[in-house]
């Protein structure tokens, strides 16, 4: 099993779901940033491929007692035994082990969709689908993300293309490291709300880094022990107490 | 897998599981290599006959594969696995020395059930016959049980002359209907002639040695518990059908059993009774 | 030196051998299978020098700071402007793909005129002359007369130089009618201006020193004016001690972010603003002044006495005590009171919008800090001869030949509402638009009007701003020849009809003018994009410097004082009080009746007017609800025997339809929560756009408003 | 007109009759290479599959197939390995069906897959860690190997043993055959288990993560016992089912008691240990993992009679149906043994694969249903028409069962 807990750098998030609107701004910078094509006529939620997908999520009562969460699920970059990479029979899935970043080949992916079955978030998609823009629309692609064809999976990476250009940016300036304004995920940038904190959470005097061990601070499924670094936040005790029950319970 | 392409990582575990995928593939790929020479060495060495019969014995039915000494009553219950070649059985002399049946003087005939079964000669399972002509020469033909239950055949393909025989190879083959049966050859040796159905023969065969092994032949007194088992036999491939070409039980034996009875199954009555899978 | 045969085999032989053990036909392999998959499907990336420009977005009034990042010319990402003072650098959803829109499978690409007026009457080819041709006997007869009927434009976002250009184009016509669509302006302003009895100056919040926000569902953190503007100031709550109720009958995005959340049933809103009147008018929580500059006051004591908070609580559903607290909280504080304008339901009724901008007079917010002000438009060439009037107070039959302008205010309204202005033979719809969408189904010409980002145009001051602001929005994408600049089209027209020139024959030469009168006017600063510089326009050499400017993303801002407000402030205007007797009845109807309400999102109310990749929102995600849906509480659904999911046929006065249930506990029970648009991947229909759908059936009524409508479901 | 190609002494029924049965079969061959051409040529938006149910009824019938293609091994394991001289008379059967089962099972998945044109990719850039890849690498072995296993069958036609060239390579072919027993045995164990392990090793799926014994997780070791448990059932009641629509005796019934002998052993030691391996499930791995196992069982339709049917009724109760001597002479009770411990290995295969999928696992989840498309249903009859086609030429043209001429009709 792959370990990241010695890489370098570990990006990671922490999103305030108090924050969020719930607008959807995220999603659509997302699929604009990584070159994510429009839904197909016959695609629904389940069929579609958001790398990041906002979740409306219900206290279950009833008006006007009723409270909606709205949850940004993206990749959680799992830190620790991270399923994808250990299912993949042809190494398609791999762990960066100088950002912990969990990267995705499709060029690799034979579309076995094993590594869907095995990531709990739902954060992994298949494209059902030829990808297919709008005539014209080509020009506008995002020239840093290669599409992706038909047949394989898909999934957040951070913004590949932007930790690229941050790293080529850096060189350029003869910096070893990347400067941590240079490199920031479309969804982070598009936030209205400001929800999303991004950063290297290995780096203890980051806001991400104290974030993600603050008060109200929690992670998806965290006794599954794949040390997510996507942590979310609420001030509200029952969007905690959700995220710690257990499904259909 | 090749290191340096697209960054793949060599481990301890590539090495293992690799290793035992890698020893599976060569196993299986050098067992069929084996098989594939094995069987290319021995189709050049012409133990291809060798090897058909060995093939067809194993796929005999049981009651097909009965031992001669079972079916003269020496012993209960024994099937043969030497593919009829008593030559190389090991059991076989312990009961020619016990009892060895010997051939009649020549021109001695002797019905058994109705079948003209000369004792003077020998007689293969396959129903063929086997008689020393002096000088090294054997005469080969079908026997009276055999030709009764073909009747008269469509064709029949003699081996040329010069052709070697293989002792259980074919001898010759016999179309009849859309069947094409294979007499099996009862010895070893060289065609030096070519006979007829109207001869009453069909090869004359020089051995190798002026005296052939015929030890895995059947003679004198074994043929009569021979024939009925036959009978018994054929009766049995027959009966499904129901048809009564059943004679033991002292009726005329007829003398084209195909004649009589073509809704049979003859195809694999023959099959079953001339020895062939 | 002898090479044998023998000697090459064994090279060769070597050399295959050799070339085995270098990773090279290894290589070429894993790359053959990987460009099998590559096929022409997936498309070939952009490449090219990187180029970034500041512009604005034009998708509706709120004019967001953008920035684009272009590739080779062509733009692949837009953000917002970082440090901008007035979006703060945020997007929309739609904006932040606006740059796709332009390849919209709905795109118009060509002018045409439709053969008939029939659903099934076929789009035919036209060209801009042949359409000014045909239409010119009928201009010709309207400025020799207009007693069978008249024209009309109707512009969907006033204040532009284009609007004064229609007005001025209007202006030469007999009964030449200036239109605003219903949401291109903030009703709770449109309706105080004339409580104000002012035509001078423009209103804008200052919701930048407010404390308390007293919203009627508006859909502040969703859509409303800016975002930028207010979604910073509620993230920033715990700073600035900005308080937001929010008054709405479903649990919006907006009333989930709001510190107190009124869950009112709908059609009840004047009884809750009354009652809060009535206790400030009680418990004598307004300024003494208003007393006596309001004419109307007595009046109004003695309507919102009738209003009791017990009474009402009963009606609308909220607590007296809540209804104490709301006066309360308003009247100790800055504060604002504002209604919803939902981008398809529409404005709330009249008589409710007047009690509503009413409590503003009540509680002195007009002319204050932290209330509403007063300040000067733009600066204009002024002589803009027809006044604009909203569409709802546009004669019904009156027009014969309207003019629809291009520009959306991403807000959208029945048909019906337009068509009974419409003389009874059905008139002639000229249509401008980037695409075909639903509107286009009253058009007898569809002129291709330039799509966002491909032509320069303006982002003037967006609604319910405090100062007025201008700027140019560049343009990133390459306009197709074929499209009609609107001005030209007002050229051509205005020359077909015989009529002197209008002015400026293209948008671009109206922006000069109007930069031209900025800088006459020598008001305001102008400040670079990312807000790092100002400059005085009274420190700009030359009216070119103030053009450069604008042309790299600057941003004009008015730094005038405030005007004086007309003191003679009245409380109901024209509306009398019998007009709220009914709201003291108990509104809750138990005969199972629904009430059908359109909603809509900014933007997104149309098929067209979202870019594909929205389906992200719409169709790939439960994050949005598609068009055509409707939202009903579980109870209501399961009073009707209907279940979650299911198709259900929804019949008004107007009609029926048929649409998809969505249990949902964030509406009210007793209400249809009706989605309008859109279906972002909707491509199926390229000829007449598809139904009307749920606006459909609304009841508009005489108003205007088409807010509620009684409807009943049953399983389809 | 072929009686040509059939062998001697046995009784096939007419060609017109051979033909008025296996041309639906074909039709339907037809119907579902259709579909497969649509997956393959359109893209997996063919199937009902989606982002939440990224495996659905093919990767459910490759488990369950092979699982019940065991008997191919197994039957292999116990003639040439443990000298079971008496499984010579359904052996050429096994072999036909093990083919059959495992070449429709990669067949589907070439289909299943989004990219096939990479499938090869696995052994190129192999992940070790991954079940997958063991299961391809030993699918993929041993499928070459149940073809070897099949060339003997297929040479020993009547018509083909004919040519020299043919009889000797399959005398010789016979031969090794122990070894290729061998190899698909230890590949067999391996690739039943990584079948198992598949699921076993999610450890983001409560409901089929399992604690790893060794190297591989519980299921791997349980899905070998199953499997073992249930080929031989399988080739039983395949006999029995081919006996009945020929209406011939086809072994003799002791070889049919002694396959059921073999798979009630198999069967209750394995119902023993995946009853240890539930019991510890529910008190240890799934409360560790944050989801108490009743909270699998609380969707309608999906209760806790699972379990029973799953381990009581398909396997328990079986498992003593096969192994009291009494009840096993009965040929009915035999038949229905054999076939309530195949339903067993469907339901087992079921739920850990449909269920495992339907069920959710971030807390805000809902249960998930999913209904395969036709072209789905389609490529699966696909192959159930290819088997039935390919096994009905087998036994028509080919020698399955030895015995039969042996037994007196």
């Amino acid at each position: 099993m792959e370990q990241t807990a010695q890489s370098k750098s570990r990006y990671g998030m922490v999103i305030d779901l108090d924050r969020c609107t719930g607008c959807g701004v995220c999603m659509v910078a997302c699929a604009v940033e990584n070159n994510v094509a429009p839904a197909e006529q016959k695609a629904t939620e389940r069929t579609g491929v958001t790398w990041l997908r906002v979740y409306p999520v219900s206290n279950g009562e009833g008006f006007p007692a009723n409270d909606t969460v709205f949850i940004p699920m993206t990749c959680q970059q799992c830190g620790n035994h991270t399923p994808c990479v250990s299912v993949c029979p042809q190494n398609a899935v791999e762990v960066d082990p100088s950002t912990g970043i969990v990267g995705q080949i499709p060029q690799r992916c034979l579309g076995c969709r094993y590594c869907m079955t095995a990531c709990p978030y739902h954060a992994r998609y298949f494209d059902w689908w030829d990808p297919q823009w709008p005539e014209g629309t080509e020009v506008l692609l995002n020239p840093d993300v290669a599409p992706r064809m038909r047949g394989v999976a898909e999934k957040c990476n951070f913004c590949h293309g932007r930790l690229h250009a941050a790293r080529t940016k850096a060189a350029a300036a003869g910096r070893k490291e990347i400067a941590a304004g240079d490199y920031v995920p479309a969804c982070v940038e598009s936030c209205p709300s400001r929800a999303i904190v991004f950063g290297d959470l290995a780096d203890e005097t980051n806001e991400v880094s104290r974030l993600s061990h603050s008060i109200n601070t929690f992670q998806f499924l965290p006794k599954l022990g794949t040390a997510p670094k996507i942590f979310y936040h609420s001030a509200k005790e029952w969007v905690r107490k959700m995220a710690d029950r257990a499904p259909l319970a | 897998m090749f290191p340096f392409i697209y960054e793949f990582h060599w481990t301890p575990v590539h090495v293992v599981f690799l290793g035992i995928f890698f020893s599976v593939v060569i196993v299986i790929l050098s067992t069929l290599s084996i098989a594939l020479l094995r069987s290319y060495k021995a189709f050049r060495k012409q133990q291809h006959e060798t090897i058909q019969w060995e093939a067809e014995f194993e796929d005999l039915p049981v009651a097909a594969r009965t031992c001669r000494h079972q079916i003269t009553g020496e012993i209960a219950q024994r099937t043969c696995n030497h593919e009829f070649d008593c030559r190389s059985c090991a059991v076989h002399p312990t009961f020619l020395a016990q009892r060895a049946p010997v051939l009649a003087p020549a021109g001695k005939e002797e019905s058994v059930f109705g079948f003209t079964m000369p004792l003077d000669r020998y007689y293969h399972r396959g129903h063929t016959w086997v008689k020393y002509e002096g000088e090294g020469v054997y005469t080969v033909g079908l026997d009276d049980f055999g030709k009764r239950m073909i009747g008269t055949p469509d064709a029949v393909e003699l081996p040329a002359v010069g052709t070697t025989l293989t002792a259980n190879g074919t001898g010759w083959m016999l179309k009849k209907e859309r069947a094409a049966l294979r007499i099996l050859s009862p010895i070893e040796g060289v065609v030096v002639q070519t006979g007829t159905a109207q001869d009453g023969w069909f090869l004359k065969v020089r051995g190798r040695e002026p005296i052939v092994e015929t030890r895995h032949l059947l003679r004198g007194e074994e043929i009569k518990p021979w024939i009925m088992r036959e009978l018994e036999r054929l009766q049995a491939a027959v009966s499904p059908e129901g048809v009564g070409v059943s004679l033991a039980d002292g009726g005329e034996l007829v003398q084209d059993m195909w004649k009589q009875a073509p809704q049979v199954d003859w195809d694999g009555v023959w099959g079953e009774m001339f020895l062939q899978a | 030196m002898n090479i044998t045969r023998r000697e090459l085999l064994t090279f060769a032989g070597g050399s295959i051998l050799g070339a085995l053990f270098t990773p090279i036909p290894w290589k070429l392999l894993d790359d053959s299978a990987i460009w099998t998959q590559n096929w022409s499907l997936i498309p070939r990336l952009p490449r090219g020098p990187e180029t970034f420009t500041f512009t604005g977005c034009t998708l509706c009034p709120g004019g967001c700071a953008v920035k684009a990042r272009r590739v080779n010319g062509h733009p692949v990402s837009l953000v917002g402007v970082a440090g901008h003072s007035l979006s703060n650098g945020i997007l929309c959803p739609m904006g932040i793909a606006g740059h796709h829109l332009a390849y919209h499978p709905l795109r118009l690409r060509r002018p045409f005129a439709f053969t008939g007026k029939g659903a099934d009457s076929p789009l035919v080819p036209s060209t801009l002359d042949e359409i000014a041709s045909n239409l010119a006997p009928m201009l010709k007869d309207i400025r020799s007369s207009s007693s069978r009927g008249t024209i009309a434009v109707l512009d969907q976002r006033p204040g532009r130089v284009l609007s004064d250009l229609y007005r001025k184009f209007v202006s030469n016509f007999p009964g030449g009618i200036y239109a605003v669509a219903p949401g291109s302006e903030d009703p709770t302003l449109t309706t105080l201006r004339a409580l104000c009895n002012t035509t001078e100056g423009t209103l804008g919040y200052d919701l930048e020193n407010t404390r308390v926000i007293l919203s009627f569902g508006a859909p502040l953190v969703d859509g409303w004016s800016t975002p930028g503007r207010t979604v910073q100031l509620l993230q920033n709550r715990n700073q600035n001690g900005l308080k937001l109720i929010q008054v709405e009958g479903v649990q919006s995005r907006t009333a989930l972010q709001a510190d107190t959340w009124l869950p009112i049933m709908p059609g009840t809103e004047a009884a809750l603003a009354l009652a809060i009147g009535g206790v400030i008018v009680r418990q004598n929580l307004f300024p003494a002044k208003i007393e006596k500059t309001s004419p109307d006051f007595r009046t109004y004591k003695t309507l919102v006495s009738k209003f009791e908070p017990e009474d009402v609580a009963a009606v609308c559903g909220i607590p007296s005590s809540v209804i104490s607290e709301t006066a309360h909280a308003l009247a100790s504080n800055p504060s604002v009171v504002m209604s919803g304008y939902d981008p398809a339901g529409g404005p709330l009724d009249n008589a409710t919008e007047t009690v509503i901008a009413g409590l503003n007079v009540l509680l002195g917010n007009i002319g204050r800090t932290g209330g509403i002000s007063l300040h000067a438009p733009i600066p204009s060439p002024g002589a803009t001869t027809s006044p604009a009037v909203g569409l709802a107070q546009v004669p019904d039959h009156s027009v014969r030949l309207l003019l629809i302008d291009g520009a959306e205010s991403g807000h959208t309204y029945p048909l019906s509402l337009l068509k009974r202005k419409l003389t009874a033979d059905g008139g002639t719809v000229v249509m401008l638009s980037p695409y075909l969408s639903s509107r286009s189904a009253l058009a007898d010409y569809l002129v291709p009007s330039p799509a966002a980002f491909e032509s320069l145009e303006e982002i003037s001051t967006p609604p319910g701003a405090r100062r007025s602001s201008f700027a140019l929005s560049l343009p990133l994408l390459k306009q197709p020849d074929t499209t009609v600049d609107p001005a030209t089209l007002l050229a051509k027209l205005a020359g077909a009809s015989g009529l002197p020139s209008v002015g400026a024959e293209t948008v671009e030469s109206c922006l000069r003018q109007r930069t031209h009168d900025i800088w006459l006017s020598k008001r305001g600063t102008l400040a670079t994009p990312t807000g790092s510089s100002q400059t005085p326009v009274m420190a700009m050499a030359s009216e070119e410097e103030l053009w450069k400017g604008l042309s790299e993303g600057g941003w004009w801002v008015d730094n005038m004082q405030d005007k004086q407000v007309n003191p003679r402030l009245t409380l109901l205007g024209l509306m009398t009080p019998d007009r709220y007797d009914k709201a003291s009845a108990p509104a809750l109807d138990t005969t199972g009746t629904l009430k059908l309400i359109p909603f809509g999102w900014r933007n997104a109310t149309m098929t067209a007017s979202v870019a594909p990749v929205l389906s992200k929102l719409f169709q790939e995600s439960h994050l949005r609800s598609l068009g055509g849906r409707v939202h009903i509480n579980p109870s209501t659904l399961a009073a009707n025997a209907l279940s979650d999911g299911a198709y259900v046929k929804i019949s008004t006065h107007s009609g029926n339809m048929t649409a998809q249930a969505v249990a949902d506990p964030s509406v009210i029970p007793g209400v249809i929560h009706a989605i309008v648009g859109p279906s972002p991947n909707n491509t199926a229909s390229k000829d007449r756009p598809e139904a009307e759908g749920i606006l459909g059936l609304c009841a508009v009524r005489d108003d205007g408003s088409w807010r509620i409508t009684e409807a009943t479901i049953a399983k389809a | 007109m072929d009686r040509q190609f059939i062998p001697r002494s046995v009784q096939r029924s007419s060609f017109a009759r051979f033909a008025a049965w296996i041309l639906p079969w074909i039709l339907l061959l037809g119907l579902g290479l259709y579909a497969m051409y649509l997956c393959l040529a359109e893209g997996l938006n063919q199937t009902n599959m989606d982002n939440r149910f990224a495996f659905g009824l093919w990767i459910y019938l490759d488990l369950t197939v092979i699982a019940l293609g065991a008997g191919a091994f197994f039957t292999g394991f116990l003639l040439y390995i443990l000298r079971r001289e008496e499984l010579k008379a359904v052996i050429n059967s096994a072999v036909v069906l093990g083919l059959i089962c495992y070449s429709g099972a990669v067949a589907v998945l070439m289909v299943d897959v989004g990219q096939p044109l990479r499938a090869w990719f696995t052994f190129w850039h192999p992940n070790t860690h991954s079940m997958l890849t063991e299961v391809t690498f030993c699918l993929t072995c041993y499928l070459t190997v149940l073809a070897i296993e099949y060339v003997p069958v297929v040479l020993k036609n009547r018509k083909l043993r004919q040519i020299p060239r043919f009889l000797v390579f399959e005398f010789e072919l016979h031969k090794v055959m122990p070894v290729f027993a061998g190899i698909g045995t230890f590949l067999s164990f391996f690739h039943q288990g990584s079948l198992g392990g598949l699921y076993g090793v999610l450890v983001g799926r409560p409901f089929a993560f399992r604690e790893v014994l060794g190297i591989w997780p519980s299921t791997f070791y349980l899905f070998i016992l199953s499997a073992a448990a249930v080929g031989p059932s399988f080739v039983l009641l395949t006999t029995w089912l081919v006996q009945k629509l020929s209406g011939k005796q086809l072994v003799k019934p002791e070889v049919l008691r002694f396959l059921g002998k073999v798979s009630g052993w198999m069967l209750i030691v394995y119902v023993l240990l995946k009853t240890v391996d539930t019991l510890y499930w529910i008190n240890h791995t799934a409360p560790a993992e944050g989801a108490p196992a009743y909270t699998f069982y609380t969707s309608p339709g999906f209760g806790t009679w699972i379990l029973f049917a799953e381990i009581i009724l398909l396997g328990l109760l079986p498992a003593i149906m096969l192994l009291s001597k009494r009840l096993r002479e009965r040929p009915a009770v035999l038949v229905s043994a054999a076939f309530l411990a195949c339903c067993g290995i469907v339901m087992n295969r079921f739920v850990m694969t449909i269920q495992t999928l339907a069920l959710p696992t971030l807390p805000f989840d809902q249960m998930m249903s999913y209904v395969p498309s036709w072209q789905e249903i389609a490529t699966f009859l696909a192959i159930v028409a290819y088997g039935v086609v390919l096994y009905s030429l087998s036994f028509r043209y080919m020698t399955l069962f030895p015995q039969e001429r042996d037994i007196r009709q």
